[in-house]
């Protein structure tokens, strides 16, 4: 009587018929070690593109060893519409809706970068009270992607509740920019040359008032999340990654600034009025979750700052330079215009070749290079460890894939 | 670093023997260098400090394919970011990986091989990234057409109607896209028929 | 009356779960089935009114015994397909092995004499068992409780090697 | 079973034979206990939404009923009407089984409660075992559970729980040995009786230790780890629907129920209160539901620790602590 039946785990993953190649691989290269007696079997757990916090629709195979991740295989490009193609299709005006849609978390800055590459290209100048109102919607982008980090950060560490404070916060930036644009999630606000319109009356009063709100807050937040004892043990000192490391692997953005690197677009590539705008670019040096958390809560603290001065300092005059039509033909030239967006350095690379439509749009999202990151950081810790890194790299999928 | 200071500085510099960066409008710093010549002048801007790589950029002209690629230097003092730029023909689509030096380079690569199909020798995982392993074609390269693929009007909707009668078979797609794409164009995009020849005169 | 009908159902659960284990062909099945029959066995100390080893039973065999013998399934490789066929050797050996326990069983059976009690039933086992241990039966007492410990620190030992 | 002498007279009297008479009473203690509990998962369902509710600055249910009191109704229906999947690969029986193992042993625990001076259904000698050792037998559902589904998520998640809910067992167990020192009895009414002054005053560091290991043994959130649904989507009951995943739902609150009840015997002083003795189930009930609240407080509030923080918190940290109480105590009452 000496059958006994093959193991579950051994079962599954023979029977994996998933038609990936990775996963037949792995069921070909035998991850049982056979030089002790008792061994754990490596498994290979599918995390996503269906799974509650795969931060949308992201597919990686995780090879765990107990608990311990030993190898991540990702695996992207569920949500690729080729909007580069998609550009090379429409006119200079009408992408700018598209680019909302890639990182639909941060959407304004998306317009804006585009909108400055196209204002490289064609040499168009921005009025004052244009650039400060965009300043003043981008700071508020960066708040509420940020504040949108913090909840999904708290909530897949475990603790729900932050998660609904954070986003009864942004829900007052959403108030504004309806107030302002007309839409909560994809704005198409900022246009080439300017803005599509002043701010409303009050507006600008609206917002002061609303960071002088957030700022007094930021201080509870603080300590209901990044203050947290579990949440500290769980942040500090997982997934560290040096200087070095984080420039090989073309990190932006605050992974790459909880490094000691202190690249950001706003001072390292002055645009807009941001060099007349008072604020410290937030540097962490250890470079672990922990850092890269931290950072957006101080971020969000000088965005305060800037949007408080540029509310200050906004002149009266225009907001959208003239004699710019819907259609327009720019000379064949390029232009590379690059904001730093919530998630790192956000660039776009137009070439015209005269038309009225773009020749060549290459989006360069600031997310994709984050991404590429996971495994290199993230190999060996546990599987709750990797879940946490994936949302301190902070990607949002629909500009991953683009 | 401001902006002005930057400009003070004059616009090229050497970075090693025969490799000068130079500014170009609209992009700033450029180094244009043959295929042959590009993996050295990529070693020679790692070495003067530029540690961060951006992106790599494909564009597709009838002959050839021009791959930008972008690097930060987070080291020096001025001209902190480089456009290097060379050409591969479209007969022969090599050039040399930069995965060596930046590893960081290795999804840019990929995708641009996924979707322009220039092959990056020496990469360690040379594959599709976006598309599925078995897609048929590059879908970046201006000659790609598959059955799926529709051709966006630009206001000349009655012509183009006109000219789908003439070849109906191309006309279906077409007009499905349209219903699908129409909500997303905000109402002045869309109709959006004036076309301004001296707007960019204007602005030069 | 009651206790009869409980005692005759319990141990035909016993028996047949207890048969179950050895032919089940699946590990698992066999394992879970070991757990049931260990909670009958419970239930007999509770039916003898040993409530406390009844309790210890399912504290210790079924929270952790049978939990301990799972992880070591779930978390083990195992041989796919072992042949079948014994050898005519083993299977002899068997016989006779099983044969002699069956004969000890029942002569053990024959020469036991079946009396009923017609002591009182203790009331309060566990003060009782607590007592018994701190007094007449100290000496072993403790001396379990360094063996235990002992295998404690052992698999301390065993786990931290297989780390390195 | 039944020492009552009035009914073994009213048994003699008409003829009922005596193992009858305790069937019957059985039976019927069973269906009031199971009555109880249903209707206190169904308050207890109720009020975690609306506390979670109002920790998270939300309304919770409002359309169904009078402030969405008949939610849980519709959600049972929904719940009950819902196909019943089996996955393609699953081992049938154990996937059956497991809810309803994890089921019953999580009302087995309330047969040992006493909820008022006298107001129990079985005071065993060795209640405070018996309450420690029901819930080992849930364990062997969650692994059933998750090897029955052929799913990774629900194996790992009931390895975790398994790994958990033994380790925890252990610093649970040891730290109510001071309370048996103190009250000398297992007997759950006995413990309550002897509490002139709460428990959690004599023995705070029981108490926290015993609080910790009970969110772990109930999977309340610092450890919830078997079924975090950011890593493994549910855990151990990713692929159960319908009415079998009803039964794990029920089986989660009733824990938490239970684990409250418990609680508040042990170290909240039970029945005692001010006012008559009939008041003492009211007080039970009170001290019950503001155990309930401070679980939930917590519950919402904390983030959960990873696997290895969570073993290291109940091997090194708790279990030392419930040792030294131990010596403690003991050192305490030499002395007094």
């Amino acid at each position: 009587m000496g059958l006994i039946k093959m193991s579950k785990l051994e079962e599954m993953k023979i029977s994996n018929h998933n038609l990936s190649e990775l996963e037949k691989d792995l069921a070909l290269n035998g991850e049982v070690e056979s030089t002790e007696d008792i061994v754990t079997e490596e498994l290979a757990i599918h995390f996503g593109p269906q799974h509650p916090s795969a931060h949308g629709v992201f597919h990686a195979i995780f090879h765990v060893k107990g608990e311990v991740v030993t190898k991540i295989e990702p695996d992207i490009g569920y949500l690729h519409r080729c909007f580069e193609k998609i550009a090379e299709n429409r006119t200079y005006t009408q992408f700018i809706p598209y680019t909302d849609r890639m990182d639909y978390v941060a959407s304004m800055t998306n317009n804006w970068a585009y909108c400055m590459a196209v204002e490289k290209l064609a040499g168009i100048e921005v009025p004052e009270r244009a650039e400060h109102i965009r300043v003043i919607v981008g700071e508020l982008q960066r708040i509420a992607s940020h504040l949108v980090f913090l909840s999904t950060a708290g909530s897949e560490a475990g603790a729900l509740t932050p998660f609904v404070y954070f986003f009864d916060e942004r829900e007052g930036i959403l108030t504004l920019y309806e107030k302002i644009c007309g839409a909560r999630l994809t704005y198409n606000y900022i246009r080439i040359g300017g803005v599509r319109a002043d701010a409303p009356e009050g507006w600008l009063d609206d917002t002061l008032a609303f960071v002088t709100r957030l700022k007094k807050r930021m201080y509870d937040y603080d300590r209901l999340v990044l203050g947290n004892y579990i949440f500290k043990k769980r942040f500090i000192g997982v997934a560290p990654f040096s200087a070095e490391q984080a420039l090989d692997w073309g990190l932006t953005g605050p992974p790459l600034r909880s490094t000691g690197v202190s690249y950001d677009v706003r001072r390292s590539d002055p645009y807009s009025v941001y060099p007349r705008l008072e604020f410290d670019v937030v540097v962490k040096y250890k470079g672990d979750n922990y850092d890269r958390a931290c950072i957006r809560s101080d971020e969000i603290k000088q965005s305060i700052r800037i949007i408080e001065q540029a509310i200050e300092q906004i002149p009266e005059g225009p907001v959208k330079a003239d004699g710019i039509a819907k259609v327009f033909k720019p000379a064949a030239g390029e232009g590379y215009g690059h904001v730093e967006s919530p998630k790192g350095d956000l660039g776009f690379y137009v070439v015209s070749d005269g038309t009225t439509k773009p020749y060549r749009v290459k989006i360069q999202g600031p997310s994709f290079g984050n991404l590429q990151a996971l495994p290199a950081m993230s190999e060996g810790t546990y599987i709750g460890d990797v879940v946490l890194t994936l949302g301190t790299l902070d990607p949002v999928f629909g500009e991953v894939d683009r | 670093m401001s902006d002005e200071n930057i400009m003070n500085q004059g616009n090229s510099e050497e970075i090693s023997a025969g490799i000068k960066i130079v500014e170009e409008k609209g992009i700033g710093y450029t180094l244009t260098v043959e295929r042959e010549d590009l993996f050295k002048a990529a070693s020679a801007l790692k070495e003067a400090g530029f540690d961060l790589f951006l992106f790599v950029s494909g564009i597709d002209y009838p002959e050839s394919i021009k791959l930008t690629y972008r690097v930060y230097s987070s080291k020096r003092q001025n001209k902190l970011a480089v456009m290097l730029k060379t050409e591969v023909p479209k007969s022969d689509p090599t050039v040399d990986s930069l995965v060596p030096l930046w590893s960081a380079a290795n999804w840019h690569e990929r995708e641009t091989y996924d979707l322009y199909g220039v092959i990056f020798k020496g990469h360690p995982d040379l594959r599709r990234i976006f598309l599925p392993q078995d897609w048929v074609g590059y879908p970046l390269r201006k000659d790609y057409s598959d059955d799926h693929m529709t051709v966006m009007d630009d206001g000349k909707k009655d012509k183009d109607k006109a000219a789908a009668k003439d070849k109906p078979a191309a006309a279906a797609p077409k007009e499905s896209a349209e219903k699908q794409d129409a909500p997303e164009q905000p109402s002045d995009i869309a109709d959006a028929n004036e076309v301004s020849t001296n707007g960019s005169d204007k602005n030069e | 009356m009651i206790e009869q009908v409980i005692f005759f159902a319990l141990a035909a659960v016993a028996i047949i779960s207890a048969i179950a284990v050895v032919l089940s062909r699946n590990l698992f099945h066999a394992v879970m089935i070991l757990g049931g029959f260990l909670l009958t066995i419970a239930g007999f100390y509770f039916l003898l009114n040993a409530d406390f080893v009844g309790i210890m039973q399912v504290f210790v065999y079924v929270g952790g015994v049978i939990v301990v013998m799972l992880f070591g399934i779930m978390l083990t490789p195992h041989e796919a397909n072992i042949t079948n066929a014994a050898k005519l050797q083993q299977k002899l050996g068997t016989y006779i092995a099983v044969a002699a326990l069956i004969g000890l069983l029942a002569m053990i059976f024959i020469r036991t004499t079946f009396i009923t009690s017609p002591a009182e039933p203790v009331k309060d086992t566990v003060s009782l068992a607590g007592k018994l241990f701190m007094t007449n039966y100290v000496l072993p007492f403790e001396v379990i409780s360094v063996l235990l410990l002992a295998a404690l620190v052992g698999a301390i030992i065993v786990a931290r090697k297989e780390e390195h | 079973m039944l020492s009552s002498t009035k009914l073994l007279e009213f048994a003699s009297n008409y003829g009922i034979p005596v193992w009858a008479l305790d069937g019957a009473i059985a039976i019927v203690f069973a269906v009031v206990l199971f009555a109880i509990c249903a209707i206190s998962v169904i308050i207890n369902v109720y009020l975690l939404r609306k506390i979670s509710a109002d920790f998270q600055l939300r309304y919770g249910p409002m359309h169904v009923g009078w402030h969405g009191s008949l939610q849980l109704f519709a959600d049972a229906i929904k719940l009950l009407t819902k196909e019943d999947i089996f996955p393609s690969n699953a081992d049938r029986w154990i996937f059956r089984l497991a809810p309803v193992v994890t089921f019953v042993p999580a009302y087995l625990g309330f047969l040992v409660l006493p909820i008022g001076h006298g107001i129990v259904i079985q005071d065993l000698n060795v209640g405070l075992l018996y309450i420690l050792a029901i819930p080992a037998i849930g364990v062997a559902g969650i692994i059933m559970a998750g090897f029955g589904s052929y799913n990774k998520y629900a194996i790992i998640g009931s390895l975790r729980s398994a790994a958990q809910m033994v380790s925890y067992e252990v610093p649970r167990a040891l730290s109510i040995i001071g309370i048996v020192m103190i009250a000398g009895s297992a007997k759950l009414s006995s413990i309550v009786g002897a509490q002139h002054v709460w428990y959690i005053i004599l023995q705070p560091i029981a108490f926290v230790v015993f609080l910790v290991s009970t969110l772990a043994e109930i999977n309340s959130t610092p450890f919830d780890l078997p079924e975090t649904e950011s890593e493994l989507v549910n855990g151990y009951y990713t692929e159960y629907s319908g009415m079998r995943f009803m039964f794990f739902f029920f089986a989660e609150y009733v824990a938490l129920f239970a684990a409250a009840t418990l609680t508040t015997v042990l170290f909240l002083g039970g029945w005692h209160g001010p006012g008559p003795e009939y008041l003492g189930p009211i007080w039970f009930t009170i001290k019950t539901f503001a155990m309930i609240w401070v679980i939930m407080w917590i519950k919402w509030t904390l983030p959960r620790f990873r696997i290895d923080q969570v073993m290291d918190l109940g091997w090194k940290v708790l279990l030392p602590l419930a040792l030294i109480n131990v010596l403690i105590t003991g050192l305490v009452m030499m002395i007094i």
